[in-house]
């Protein structure tokens, strides 16, 4: 089985990134060491108090050496608690959870993010063009509108970057999956993260182009190690056996969109 | 002096009084990296089924106050796939398993006690009578002392190990029913399972979890857990499990003294998946600490 | 476009569905320097018995994980200094005004209401047949659906007012007992009172509440509040008011969407002594948010 | 009825005073301007989360202007949460709550306190002076040891303070009780805070010298403000009444010592 662990983290940083979206820094040597791109881990937000009582599932943003950074905006108390947390402070995480991308080599690597969805995808590009330094890559980012497109200079250092908002008021007006259309001609290999219905979106375009496409879905969830079966999303093409669903923790959170959407 | 951290469940001795509760740890593997299994008085798997099940569909679970709601639907592989693939794995794992089991008709609690009577590596078995999220079975098993007597005498019947009868909290008086398993032949009782409860989405006006009703655990249920324990203690003779947001060291004296032989540890597995083991290094402790050299000095030595 | 924040029982019209729990919010002075209790849907005062009763030794109360247990032991001055004292400086406070009644015998329920038949000031009776602090009468009756219909038949009898029927979450189907009273003449019903619980202080190997066991309240028995208010919302026809771990004004909406015509606001009072009077002003402001031009629109339509 | 605010002060210090002792200075303007002697506030130790549930009751420590004083010992997660706030941050107060100390003219005025009852004991000896100036008092303060006898400074500047130490690490050795009957000669009045066995054994000495004294009290409590009824006490001399009991949130937590021992 993959190494996880369960690690006392200090916080180098937590700053604001963006509206209600923070950036926290950690080092962590054992999670930061083990972490693959589209892997996750489970902070915990309160000091000994039972509420909020479980863990929340954290996007591995990025892992460079012994520190891990991750992205997240403010929704709930979790998020909030998890904001007033300061530099020089103990946090611990349980990690990096579920299975993430699959970097295979690919004629161009395209991916493609929506909202907080980038969070995963900025390690992702980090490690193709580390693993792959031949081959094309191009990231394509989508928003309501230019202050929801986050951290795009982190992105514009490692490769291409196209964007779309809805309001037109950065990049080109309208979605990311016309930006997807519009910007990537020839074969590709697709990684999305964002809200479901872009998700989809993109997942339908690959399926018509015969591209392959591996997006990462979130669910609620209490464990985030397979043990409450309590992430489940349902698979394409199986009704009531026990296959019938997959779970994102540990099955995931990365999938093949076919196994999801046919 | 030496410390006796023993304590027994029929014939059936643990090496101390920590398990951990059925659903809230897998098949035991998942939490290899953080604790050693071995060291655990038991774990108790998933429940398992005649048949495989597919579960309820998502949302299966929401966090509430100082607890969560989970309506997981018994998802499980069945017991024939169970025996086959995961006792395998789990012998291999060293620790003491306890295999717990629910039906929907008598003749699938007889079957399963059946299928499962000569399987080696189970220690005991816990039988689930109670779990709400099921809306036929279940429930009805665990509030009828009747029934539950009868799935008590079944599963009894087929097996030769210790049997747990898992009560239901979401009854008017838990010592009926306490009582009845207890005559029908119950080795032991285990409670409580979850309180039945639901929570809204105000925003879409729907019920937060698809199956709209799930299953209250953690913190917030542990002074009703503790209560019924308590009354469940002075009602039987036969061993009481204690189980209801179990966190810390403190919770596990405070069931014990309530009158536990033993304790499960749930929800607080997700919060911090190396508790278990914490708590059995901590349990020997508080035993050296508080001058004490048994385990059983512990049990229901609460003032009344 | 008007708002109507109006809800009916019976033909009772409250201003707002924002109540205070009994027992939670004294007679009402205490709190007047944070809110002005004329702007509140309702208050009802704290359980008031035939004979004045001393109550429960100390400790009395205890916090709990998202929560809290008391075994205050019904402590009130009695229906007679009730009457001649605290009516007296209620009437002055120009709230609408819930008195809640308590016995342990049907004649003792019957002296109650026949003494505040004709007492001004009183819009309805809360009759508590569920408080679990009192081991003889309380329990029994809320647990037991004849019992239960008798104290709402002899209560009914003798008041013109509407009686809202209090109900105890501590039985196995609380719908049998929404049923029974709503057949008997219930105005209305009202839950949830609180859980069973208990605490052990492991130091001294006592229990924390000199009583033994106590009531849980608070947020951490929600879940189980609102699961109960939807399936006796389902079950009856007379209106249900929503009670228990009530604190945000997502909790008021969660419990009317669940069915519920009012709430009360119980603990949260103890956290934070303005908030029933906050809610109100915040209920007024969501259905102008979401659009909504009534309260009743709300009442039951969460999708099933 | 009094005066009682619900108010969010801002923490001007939160810092050390003694092992597991913490000092807050809260400004305050309206509990502190309504604040008497031997009153207490209700703090609220959390942020919008729902563990700790309930606000903990804290004895006014010091009332000057508009600044609030609290001297808190950390014994569990409320006090232990309050000890991370954090100056500037806003703290929300219920108070000032209850009936405090009564202060009428005296030959002479003793106040005697034993550990963390020493917190009610400096805002009483500040206002005898100050409404009394021409009457003599004394303060007497007990502890296990040294280290628990605090805030010596802050009493000294008062009125002439006598010590006890069970270790005898500093001031005489032996109980507080002791050092009454060796320290005060003529009639008094006694004001007392501090454990029960201690402010049981100074009411007792009182009683045989028929002298008057007050004792402040500590019980569970969940409102603070006579709503719940869970913070009684007995009384002596009533049975079976509706008389039996006392709440010290209203009645109290300063008592004729006859009315609750007698
Ligand atoms: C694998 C995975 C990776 C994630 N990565 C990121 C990330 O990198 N950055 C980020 O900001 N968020 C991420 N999320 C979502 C994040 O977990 C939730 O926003 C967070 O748990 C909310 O906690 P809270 O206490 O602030 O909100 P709560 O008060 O718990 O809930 C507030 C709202 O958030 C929703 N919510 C709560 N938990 C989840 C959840 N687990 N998934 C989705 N919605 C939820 C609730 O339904 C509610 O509507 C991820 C989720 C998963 C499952
Ligand atoms: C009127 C009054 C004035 C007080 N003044 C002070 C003061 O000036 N400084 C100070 O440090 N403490 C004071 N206390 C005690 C203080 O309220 C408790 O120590 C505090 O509430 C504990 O909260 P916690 O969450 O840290 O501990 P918890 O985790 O709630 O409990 C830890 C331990 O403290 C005990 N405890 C909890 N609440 C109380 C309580 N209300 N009274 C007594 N014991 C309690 C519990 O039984 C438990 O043993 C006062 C109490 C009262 C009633
Ligand atoms: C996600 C989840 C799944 C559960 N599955 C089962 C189960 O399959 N069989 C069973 O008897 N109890 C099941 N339970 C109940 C627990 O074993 C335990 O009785 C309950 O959660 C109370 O303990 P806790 O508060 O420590 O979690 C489950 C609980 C949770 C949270
Ligand atoms: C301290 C206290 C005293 C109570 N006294 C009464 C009472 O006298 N009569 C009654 O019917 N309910 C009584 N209750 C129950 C409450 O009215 C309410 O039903 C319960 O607390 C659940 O609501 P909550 O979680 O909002 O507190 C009391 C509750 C508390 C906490
Ligand atoms: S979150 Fe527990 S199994 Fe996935
Ligand atoms: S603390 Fe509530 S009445 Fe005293």
């Amino acid at each position: 089985m993959q190494l996880q662990y369960l690690e006392n983290g200090e916080i180098l940083e937590n700053a604001v990134v963006g509206p209600d979206t923070w950036r926290m820094q950690i080092r962590s040597p054992k999670v930061a060491g083990a972490a693959q791109p589209g892997q996750f881990i489970m902070v915990s937000v309160g000091h000994e108090t039972t509420d909020p009582l479980l863990r929340r599932p954290l996007s591995i943003h990025q892992a460079k050496d012994d520190v891990l950074t991750l992205l997240y905006r403010i929704v709930g108390k979790g998020t909030k608690l998890m904001s007033f947390m300061k530099k020089g402070e103990e946090v611990s995480l349980l990690g990096p959870l579920g299975k993430g991308f699959q970097i295979k080599s690919a004629s161009h690597h395209c991916l493609v993010g929506g909202g907080l969805g980038v969070a995963p995808l900025l390690f992702l590009a980090t490690e193709i063009k580390r693993r792959l330094p031949t081959e094309t890559m191009s990231i394509l980012l989508g928003g309501r509108s230019k202050n929801e497109l986050l951290v795009l200079n982190d992105f514009q250092k490692v490769a291409p970057v196209f964007l779309a908002t809805d309001d037109g008021s950065l990049g080109m007006p309208g979605l990311v999956t016309e930006l997807l259309v519009k910007e990537v001609k020839g074969p590709a290999t697709i990684y999305t993260c964002g809200p479901a219905p872009m998700m989809k979106g993109v997942a339908q375009c690959a399926r018509d182009k015969k591209w392959s496409c591996q997006v990462s879905l979130e669910t609620m969830m209490a464990c985030g190690m397979g043990a409450c079966l309590g992430c489940t999303v349902q698979r394409s093409g199986f009704d009531e056996s026990e296959k019938k669903y997959v779970h994102v923790c540990k099955d995931g959170p990365v999938f093949e969109a076919g196994e999801i959407w046919l | 002096m030496a410390l006796d951290t023993r304590v027994k469940i029929g014939e059936w001795q643990l090496e101390n009084p920590i398990m951990t509760a059925s659903g809230t740890f897998g098949y035991g593997e998942e939490f290899t990296p953080f604790v050693d299994l071995a060291a655990l008085g038991a774990i108790v798997v998933k429940g398992i089924s005649l048949h495989p099940r597919p579960g309820n569909p998502p949302p299966r679970v929401v966090e509430t106050a100082s607890g969560m709601l989970n309506a997981i639907g018994l998802q499980n592989v069945g017991v024939d796939r169970f025996i086959s693939e995961k006792m395998v794995m789990i012998r291999k794992l060293g620790a003491q398993v306890v295999v717990n089991i629910l039906g929907d008709s008598l003749d699938e609690y007889r079957e399963l006690a059946a299928r499962l009577a000569d399987v080696e590596g189970i220690a005991a078995l816990e039988v689930n009578i109670s779990c709400p999220n099921v809306k036929k079975g279940g429930v009805a098993f665990g509030t009828d002392p009747l029934m539950a007597a009868k799935v008590t005498e079944v599963v009894s019947r087929q097996s030769s190990r210790p049997v747990i009868i898992k009560l239901s909290p979401n009854v008017s008086d838990i010592t009926l029913i306490a009582r009845a398993v207890e005559e029908a032949g119950a080795t032991a009782v285990s409670l409580i399972n979850t309180l039945i409860g639901m929570a809204i989405d105000i925003r879409t006006a729907r019920p937060k979890l698809a199956n709209i009703i799930g299953g209250l655990s953690g913190p917030a249920i542990k002074p009703v857990a503790l209560r019924m324990v308590y009354q469940v203690a002075s009602a039987v003779k036969i061993p009481v499990i204690g189980i209801g947001g179990i966190s810390t060291l403190d919770d596990v004296i405070e069931f014990m003294m309530a009158g536990a032989t033993a304790v499960q540890i749930g929800t607080a597995n997700f919060v911090n998946p190396a508790v278990s083991g914490e708590l059995v290094a901590g349990f020997r402790q508080y035993l050296r600490d508080t001058g004490r050299t048994t385990a059983t000095e512990l049990i229901g030595c609460v003032q009344r």
